[in-house]
């Protein structure tokens, strides 16, 4: 039996499926679960690649072959919400979890895709660069926010299929956030630039935005006194955007160029807008 | 000279010589099709030949909605300078005066490469401050208020090594017969990509020589050999038969675009025949010595007799 | 004699006390408030306990050792003690990778976070006393610290002559009338809000435009009055207190707060003054800071010091209340209890070891809520108990080889 | 007793200049060749290993508040963190972090492991005196101390504005040195960071205090004279004026005149050696500087070399600190105005060697290294953390000993700098000699610490042994030997043990009317009493560390 695309590496040929042991320490630090650190390596191989100092993967992942996935991707059979930091600095590949991601989801992300099907904790793509992120459930707080030592997320995308809890896009300066279930308060607060999308979200939005652009079906309640109303426009820039949500095959509702902006923060040198799409 | 013979046209075994040049592919959206086609017609008016107008420009298709950055109706533009330079100054008066004024329109790149010329860089001064940067798609797009609403433009588009001056000359027997060859030509070689034609109608009847004789300071001056009514007082290229000449000009952005479209054009002139009055097929060029590139008309010949 | 001690009771760490010793306890003579009268007296004696059953402080800390050595996810919490006793707790906390956290660890955190993402521009309380011309009072009323306003904003004679100091109160401390000095300026609302009253009163500041006409029932030409005020001091202090205001997002409060001064003294000087420090939290953030490169909380992992990530459900706590008697472990879970003889915070502990009150019965230093005074500690009434330095390093002595990374 | 065979020693004291010697330690002290008769319980073959006196960085801030802050507001510089680990002999190795702005145990631990014996934190506020003392005590193996802050504390001032006697002065000085356990007294920015406080944002040397009318000249001059006077080993210890700002060459050559004679340290003169020609307005002025020191036997110098990388800048000098906030790296900073006593600022700096003005800067720290001629006078330091952290002192040490390398970076570093310093022109380089002076005999001198800084007998047997490598960076990053008080406590770079370093301070005589004042003045102004800025020798001891230990008032021969 010949494997497609695995000649070139001889015996490692798969990518693999790590699943997280129940009697795993409780919080774990993930950051080293890497496709690329662990790419062509035999399942008995990484298991014996240390997860930190004095631990080995193998003492808290059973590690299987996925022989239907190429080497650069990796799947993680993770449960709860236990594992922090995954896909930290990942610079490319593939990173699957089936599960849910615990904090700091893609910190640093640099390349790639990371796919999660469950949920994730807070600070999800804290200081991300570049890279793709999906999460099909719901997200914690501070999406793309800046968790310490790290800014707000600085380039790629962001996406959740679900909803995202407090504050997201905090001091994002670049990038793209998406939450198709909407966001919880003090969205887009002390944003520097960048683009939030989410059908609504809750109070407060916009607090202390720089630039960057907060676009939202449904104005937010208690909006800053900060915010001014600039009346209905046209905006070509949406239609764009939405071109590209929709090549990123992100369900939302069709963005309109028609939207009402609110320009503040006036007290952040008002910069900043807040786009309510169809007025 | 060797001939080649198609559908009664007879075909010069000679070579357009064509010249590098620097271009760059713009679409241009709208909210409708015809105010794109008129923000087009502005942006490419006035840019038939680099010699008087800075460059030469014209439009390469019509887009789908459903191939435009933003799903809306567009058109893409081709714009062709001597240089580097050259292009990036008509690019940014082009795209200042005739696109940023016109309603509805948005302006991005269409084109990928490592050499960077400003599209929107320096026009988003004219938001005053209000203007405002959005990456999308990994493109920096500049929104800059007017009073329709916002002007969407990239930052900046590519400029590619590109090639001008790749040409045709119908020799026919009547200016209808020529007309008639030329604008079959023209559709035919328009129906690609990657090409334009940027004289009007696709056409031009000036066709010019080197310098002049009789004015030194001349740059160039009537091509009088293909002139008919020239042929008791030079020495002409034109057999008596032939009772009109007109040429066709192309620039493209590479050998390949360059040869399709003369390779529809001539396929389209070879189609008119003999019998529609089309006489001979030539091109011009300066023996070789100035031009880098040279497209045989033997290489473009239609296969047989359509 | 024990004339002018420091009270340990709050971060204000007034040293100016008169303490005698009476029948072995502490008593305030001079110059305390109502709370430092009622926490110097402490008993001199109590019994350490081992699940109720009474045992000596050294058996209680092996016993405290063995139960460490068993569990997964230590942590020690509380913090309130002195640097010593902070110091000794890094030192235990690095050999079982717990968590530290203090009990004011919100507050700390919020600090932490918005001096980490800007500008931030303060001031000492001796500088507030001498050279304010104008307070604004940010969401506080300094409750917190009873004498703050005897000792940092009465005392109208100063080094510089006479001075008539403008006091502004925003927030849901101008919900009540003052006690203290009459005050020209008060906009009263929930202290939820007071990230965007500031940002409010930036926009008005930068002569921005504002739609609204009023905002939660004040009207705009107040922020401006005020704007006026703030912008004619020639030393201006805002003073607010985090832990009046509501984590996570009191950070958001602040940062604006630390952004207005900054643009308020492009022109003239203003600077901040963030109240807090209380049980021992601006010592604890120092030493953590010199020793694992942060302040509370934060966790060890093999021995290393990291940030903690997230407030993860600790199976053993080692809490530590030196001063207040009634500072409470985490319900449900076990607690090794180091505190004052009088604690009675809370249901009886797994463990309880009494402790020597630092400033009252052992000496000892804490450093001031504005960070950079470091102050000593007497010991007016000496006690037979050991510091929560001493029980500490006990409990270490008791873990020697047992940590999995002692070895390594 | 402890015999070292094979050492070839560099002691500048005593004039030795590696010929191979075996050396002799007992109870912790250098002694004499006791003869073939003498007992000796243990030898080490050093194998011909170059050897010297510990190591001794006479500015460094590693204790004081303003590194606290530098700390918190650089969380990434403690994302890298160390395991805390059992050492061979069983005492403990704490755990830490940080690279720049390095915890205190560890940063006591990488000093040791690079053959440095004695750091001293060059500003530390009296208010904050316990605070530093402590975290000294937290920063193991070195020995300590700490020069104390004055200069712009509001009853100086006053008492200066109103003409006080330079005994009065002298009086508050001697108080201020011995209850907050200080070995020496630094003025930063003399009166700026009070003039701050009054909304003034520059003071050059001759201009008024906006409050006091008495100008910074005036400040040094006093202070200078009541150092001098008190008989304080070490000079005043003087940052001066218009920290960073280009052009401010002038102000310290003004400052070197303005001692009139009175010996005079001035510290990271890098930082005050900028002209303020060329198409960038910021030039080089070293040569100027150097050629003053060079004039003025009356002067010392520390450099607070450059060195390209991540780091914090810390300083007392709000005023200059507050300008320089809009270069923070990442983008957080903290002034703080300190109990009318002094400030400090905070700015987390990133120097990039493709960077002109930093480049340059580099360049001008070398070309001071260079120019002075006198290594008596000159001590080599980064001004940690604020030029670089002190772990870059084996690369410096290569730049100053190779020629070639030293030109090898300059053709690295921005291209311009080549053309707008002298620094490829500069033939010298430092012999191993002179390396012994400018970073451990040299800073021993000026400080008064008689007893260490060389090798003689009764000299505190702090010594460190480099195995000899042309690749002078690599050869003083790793020692193969380090001994501390006569203790092996480094082998091949490797920690061994972490006792405990002694902390120096002074305690000169005082007037014991200037005690009331003082009080006085605390009592009825401040918010802390002036009694509980002393720090008493138990409390050091309480805490962890050792009871300090005094150090006469009287200046070296």
């Amino acid at each position: 039996m010949a494997l497609p695309s695995s000649q070139s590496r001889g015996s490692s040929v798969s990518g693999l499926i790590l699943t997280l042991k129940p009697q795993a320490p409780e919080a774990l630090d993930g950051a080293g679960l890497l496709p690329a650190s662990l790419a062509g390596l035999s399942p008995a191989e990484a298991a014996r690649r240390p997860l930190a100092p004095g631990i080995e993967l193998g003492e808290c992942f059973t590690v299987q072959a996925d022989p239907a996935a190429p080497d650069h991707r990796l799947t993680l059979r993770t449960g709860a919400r236990r594992l922090a930091r995954l896909g930290c600095a990942m610079d490319g590949g593939t990173l699957r979890v089936v599960g849910d991601a615990g904090d700091l989801l893609g910190q640093d992300l640099r390349g790639g895709e990371i796919v999660v099907e469950g949920g994730c904790g807070a600070y999800a793509g804290a200081g991300q660069r570049a890279g793709l992120i999906r999460v099909r459930g719901d997200a914690g707080d501070f999406l793309g926010g800046a968790a310490d030592g790290y800014e707000g997320m600085r380039g790629g995308v962001l996406l959740v299929q679900g909803r995202a809890g407090a504050r997201a896009g905090w001091r994002m300066r670049r990038g793209l956030i998406a939450v198709a279930g909407g966001c919880g308060d003090w969205c887009g607060a002390e944003m520097l630039a960048g683009t939030l999308v989410a059908p609504r979200c809750g109070a407060r939005a916009g607090l202390g935005l720089r630039r960057g652009s907060l676009v939202l079906w449904e104005c937010p309640p208690e909006l800053p006194a900060t915010f001014n109303d600039a009346g209905v426009a046209e905006f070509v820039w949406l239609a764009r955007l939405d071109r590209w949500l929709a090549a990123l095959e992100f369900r939302l509702p069709p963005l309109t160029q028609r939207a009402r902006r609110l320009v503040g923060d006036q007290g952040a040198g008002g910069k900043g807008e807040i786009l309510i799409v169809g007025g | 000279m060797a001939e080649y013979v198609r559908n009664g046209v007879r075909i010069d075994d000679t070579f357009a010589e064509a010249f590098g040049m620097r271009a760059t592919r713009l679409l241009v959206t709208a909210d409708h099709p015809r105010w794109a086609h008129a923000a087009a017609a502005s942006a490419c008016g006035f840019a038939t030949s680099v010699i008087g107008c800075g460059c030469e420009a014209g439009v390469e298709a019509e887009l789908d909605p459903a191939a435009t950055p933003d799903g809306r109706p567009g058109v893409a533009l081709l714009l062709f300078a001597v240089s580097r330079e050259a292009l990036a100054e008509q690019v940014e008066r082009r795209v200042g005066q005739c696109l940023l004024t016109c309603p509805t329109t948005a302006v991005y790149a269409g084109i990928e490469g490592e050499d960077r010329i400003p599209l929107g860089r320096r026009l988003r001064y004219f938001g005053d401050g209000h203007q405002r940067s959005k990456v999308v798609d990994g493109r920096r797009l500049w929104r800059i208020p007017v009073m329709e609403g916002e002007f969407l433009i990239e930052d900046d588009t590519a400029a590619v090594r590109a090639i001008g001056g790749g040409n045709l000359l119908i020799l026919a027997r009547t200016r209808e017969s020529a007309l008639l060859a030329a604008e079959s030509a023209v559709a035919a070689a328009r129906a690609g990509r990657g090409a334009i034609l940027p004289f009007p109608g696709g056409v031009v009847r000036s066709g010019s020589k080197v310098g002049a004789r009789r004015y030194p300071k001349l740059g160039a001056s009537t091509n009088d050999a293909f002139c008919p009514s020239l042929r008791g007082s030079t020495d002409s290229a034109l057999e008596p038969q032939v009772g009109c000449v007109l040429e066709l000009v192309f620039d493209a952005l590479t050998e390949a675009d360059m040869q399709g479209a003369m390779r529809a054009a001539l396929a389209a002139i070879c189609a008119r025949g003999g019998a529609g009055g089309v006489l001979r097929v030539s091109a011009g060029n300066y023996g070789g010595k100035l031009g880098k590139y040279h497209f045989h008309l033997r290489d473009i010949l239609p296969e047989q007799d359509p | 004699m024990n004339q002018a001690l420091t009270c340990p009771f709050c971060g204000l760490l007034c040293d100016d006390l008169g303490v005698e010793s009476r029948a072995g306890r502490a008593e305030v003579t001079a110059a305390g408030c109502a709370q430092a009268r009622a926490l110097f007296p402490v008993p001199p004696q109590a019994q350490a306990r081992i699940d109720g059953q009474a045992a000596d402080w050294r058996a209680a800390a092996k016993a405290a050792a063995e139960r460490l050595a068993a569990a997964r996810r230590p942590s020690i919490a509380g913090l309130g003690c002195d640097l010593a006793g902070v110091r000794a707790a890094l030192m235990l906390a690095e050999r079982c990778d717990a968590r530290v956290e203090h009990r004011h660890g919100a507050a700390l955190a919020q600090e932490l976070r918005a001096t980490r993402r800007g500008g931030s521009l303060r001031t000492t309380l001796s500088e507030l006393r001498n050279r304010a011309d104008c307070v604004l009072f940010a969401g506080t009323r300094a409750a917190a610290h009873p004498r703050f306003f005897e000792r940092c904003i009465e005392p109208r004679e100063g080094l510089f002559g006479a001075r008539q100091r403008r006091l502004i109160l925003i927030g849901e401390a101008a919900q009540t009338a003052p006690e203290s000095a009459a005050l020209e300026h008060a906009l009263a609302f929930p202290n939820a809000h007071l990230a965007e009253a500031v940002q409010l009163l930036r926009a008005r500041l930068a002569g921005r435009r504002l739609d609204a006409r009023h905002w939660h029932g004040i009207p705009i030409e107040r922020f401006d009055a005020l704007a006026a005020v703030l912008r004619a001091a020639h030393y201006g202090v805002a003073v607010w207190d985090a832990a009046e205001l509501k984590p996570p997002h009191a950070e958001l409060a602040l940062r604006a707060l630390y952004d207005l001064v900054a643009e308020l003294n492009r022109d003239t000087r203003w600077a901040a003054l963030p109240l807090g420090g209380n049980d021992g939290a601006a010592g604890a953030a120092a030493v953590c800071t010199w020793l694992a490169g942060r302040p509370p909380p934060l966790r060890y992992v093999h021995g290393a010091p990291q940030d903690a990530l997230n407030a993860d459900a600790t199976d053993l706590v080692i809490w530590i209340s030196a001063f207040d008697p009634q500072a409470a472990p985490p319900p449900d879970v076990p607690a090794v209890v180091l505190a004052r003889a009088d604690w009675r915070g809370g249901a009886a502990p797994a463990i309880f070891i009494p402790v020597a009150v630092p400033g009252v019965q052992r000496p000892g230093a804490l450093v001031r809520l504005d960070e950079v005074p470091c102050l000593p500690l007497a010991a007016p009434a000496p006690a037979d108990l050991p510091g929560v330095a001493d029980v500490l390093d006990a409990v270490r002595a008791g873990l020697a080889g047992r940590s999995a990374h002692a070895a390594a | 007793m402890l015999r070292l065979d094979r050492a070839r020693v560099y002691d500048p004291v005593q004039g030795w200049r590696g010929q191979s010697r075996s050396l002799f330690i007992e109870n912790g002290r250098m002694v004499a060749d006791p003869g073939p008769q003498a007992t000796v319980e243990r030898v080490i073959d050093l194998e011909d290993a170059v050897v010297m006196a510990g190591g001794i960085d006479i500015h460094s801030h590693i204790g004081s508040g303003k590194v606290n802050l530098a700390r918190t507001l650089m969380p990434h510089d403690h994302a890298r963190t160390e395991r805390a680990a059992a050492l061979e002999n069983g005492a403990w190795r704490h755990g830490g972090s940080g690279q720049a702005t390095p915890t205190s145990w560890i940063a006591g631990y990488r000093y040791a492991e690079m053959g440095y014996t004695a750091a001293f934190e060059p500003a530390m506020l009296p208010v904050n005196a316990r605070a530093t003392h402590y975290t000294l005590a937290d920063t193991p193996v070195i020995d300590k101390g700490a020069y104390v802050l004055l200069g712009n504390d509001d009853l100086f001032l006053r008492l200066l504005a109103r003409g006080a006697e330079p005994q009065r002065l002298a009086d508050y000085v001697a108080w201020m040195l011995a209850r907050t356990r200080s070995l020496a007294v630094k003025v930063v920015n003399p009166g700026g960071i009070s003039a701050f406080k009054f909304n003034q944002r520059a003071l050059d040397l001759d201009q008024a205090h906006a409050y006091y009318g008495v100008t910074p000249r005036q400040v040094l001059r006093a202070l200078a004279r009541a150092v001098h006077d008190l008989g304080v080993p070490h000079p005043l210890h003087v940052h001066t004026s218009n920290l960073g700002v280009p052009g401010n060459v002038a102000t310290t050559l003004a400052t070197m005149e303005a001692a009139e004679g009175l010996p005079l340290h001035l510290t990271h003169v890098q930082f005050h050696s900028y002209g303020k020609e060329g198409p960038r307005g910021f030039s080089s002025a070293a040569e100027a500087i150097a050629e003053a020191v060079n004039r003025q036997p009356n002067l010392s110098i520390d450099v607070g070399q450059v060195m390209f990388g991540q780091t914090a800048t810390a300083s007392g000098d709000t005023m200059a600190q507050y300008a320089n906030r809009r270069h923070a790296h990442p983008h957080a900073w903290t002034c703080i105005d300190i109990e009318c006593e002094a400030g400090c600022g905070v700015v987390p700096f990133r120097y990039r060697d493709r960077n002109f003005v930093h480049a340059l800067q580099w360049a001008i720290g070398l070309e001071l290294f260079l120019r002075v001629r006198d290594p008596w006078r000159i001590f080599l330091t980064t001004d940690h953390p604020n030029g670089a952290p002190y772990t870059v002192y084996p690369q410096l040490m290569r730049l100053l000993m190779d020629r070639g390398y030293r030109n090898r970076m300059l053709d690295a570093v921005h291209p311009e700098v080549a053309a707008h310093s002298a620094l490829r022109g500069l033939d010298r380089e430092y012999t191993l000699e002179e390396i012994a002076i400018v970073t451990r005999a040299g800073p021993a001198r000026s400080l008064g610490l008689r007893d260490r800084g060389h090798l003689a007998p009764g000299a505190v047997a702090d010594l460190v042994a480099y195995r000899d490598d042309p690749d002078r960076d690599a050869m003083f990053a790793r020692p193969s030997h380090v001994f501390k008080d006569g203790e092996l406590i480094v082998r091949d770079g490797r920690l061994l043990a972490a006792p405990q370093g002694a902390t120096l301070a002074l305690e000169p005589e005082f007037d014991a009317a200037i005690e009331a004042q003082i009080s006085e003045h605390y009592a009825r102004h401040l918010s802390l009493r002036a009694e509980h800025l002393a720090v008493g020798a138990q409390e050091l001891a309480d805490y962890g560390g050792r009871a300090p230990l005094i150090l006469p008032c009287t200046r070296h021969g």
